[in-house]
């Protein structure tokens, strides 16, 4: 299982990551992907999460090769 | 860049003129006599914001997922209206006061459809596009600009 | 021609380019940074209306209660919402197909004012003010638009 | 009393009439000026009147020197 990490704005800083591959045999979902990257530090309440560029819940399942992105409520416009 | 359903997406990262944009997008992708209504809204650079003295602003965004996030939007947003054509331009990139960052506009036989369409884009892309504001206040330190408000509510 | 609230009302019998003029507007009228929204409406002719082919229109007005009805309508928007600036220019006269016959502007520093106030301007324009259309069809007969229709309801 | 009567549109066809001055003790409403311009032709049921350049119903009172309008739906824009 290989994963495309990418992470934007806010939680870029927060994590201090902005794009990581990551292999494992543990990573199931998109919860276990930010495990991966985040340790310890907590998802913060508003993060959104993207697969292959649609969002996607905490729950979503990954498969090999997805891009997993993590981000703070847009503000564009 | 994408095109579908005679509608056109822009990110761009240098400052543009949105009158310029409409005036040679009209020229190249309407027809004259077909339109009877056009809606449009820009979106500019305040060197204010929540009571500060805002200097510049960098906006970032996710290259790939912004413009399939943004074709989505207009693809649904000429599902249901009747458009003749709909115009996305957003910036990109280090930003300066009474600088536009986005322009929207929409096309149509009716205004209700023009009015209607464009007001529903404009509100999609600040609640669904990957864009992100930081801004640098006077004193040059930073901020990221949290939550976009909601545009449908009264704001005197 | 008036000026009020910081709003400009202009009847006009040439043609003109709605996109230039919001951009000298913008430059005269306008201080850069302190505005956030700009939403805008052009009215175009069209070359069809109810089924049928139309080559040119006269546009009739009513000198001197056309400009204070307008001038009304902007003053009562700026009262209702908070705008920097707001602009009604509009065509009398032969007007051709392809050709735009009104454009209306509302500036503040949110949007949902900007969006409001500029569709509140072109509906109390379409039902207060005095102009009245006269179309002339492709066979050389004439006939007066006889009502405007509702802009808020869905036209699909 | 002297009254400045103007029509528009369909209604200045309608009427044959554009502008005209017209004077008399009989008149004191804005039905009275469309008694004197239109004689036995009925007032269409659309029909907008102005005073001095505002809307103003049949019954309105005029007054010397005023402008009395009239005129159907408006459908600019």
């Amino acid at each position: 299982m290989s994963i495309k990490v990418k992470c934007f704005a806010s939680m870029r800083e927060y994590l201090d990551l902005s794009e990581r591959d990551i292999a494992g045999d543990g990573i199931n979902s998109v919860a276990d992907v930010w495990q991966q990257i985040a340790g310890d530090k907590p998802m913060p309440d508003n993060t959104l999460c993207a697969v292959n560029q649609s969002q996607a819940d905490a729950a979503y399942a990954v498969t090999d090769g997805d891009e997993v992105a993590f981000f703070p409520p847009v503000t564009g416009g | 860049m994408g095109t579908q359903h005679n509608g056109t997406i822009k990110i761009i990262s240098e400052p543009f003129d949105p009158w310029a944009e409409l005036s040679s997008y009209e020229t190249s992708h309407l027809t004259a006599g077909q339109i009877g209504a056009t809606a449009t809204f820009v979106g500019t650079m305040r060197d204010f914001n929540e009571g500060d003295d805002v200097s510049a602003m960098e906006l970032e965004h996710y290259p790939g997922m912004t413009d399939a996030q943004l074709q989505l939007i207009a693809d649904e947003a000429q599902t249901q209206w009747s458009l003749d054509n709909a115009l996305i331009v957003h910036r990109v990139g280090r930003i300066l006061p009474g600088e536009p960052i986005v322009l929207v506009a929409c096309w149509s036989a009716h205004r209700a459809a023009a009015f209607d369409a464009c007001r529903h884009l404009m509100e999609a892309l600040k609640s669904r596009a990957p864009f992100w504001k930081k801004e640098t206040l006077k004193d040059q330190s930073h901020r990221w600009v949290e939550k976009n408000t909601d545009g449908y509510s009264a704001s005197q």
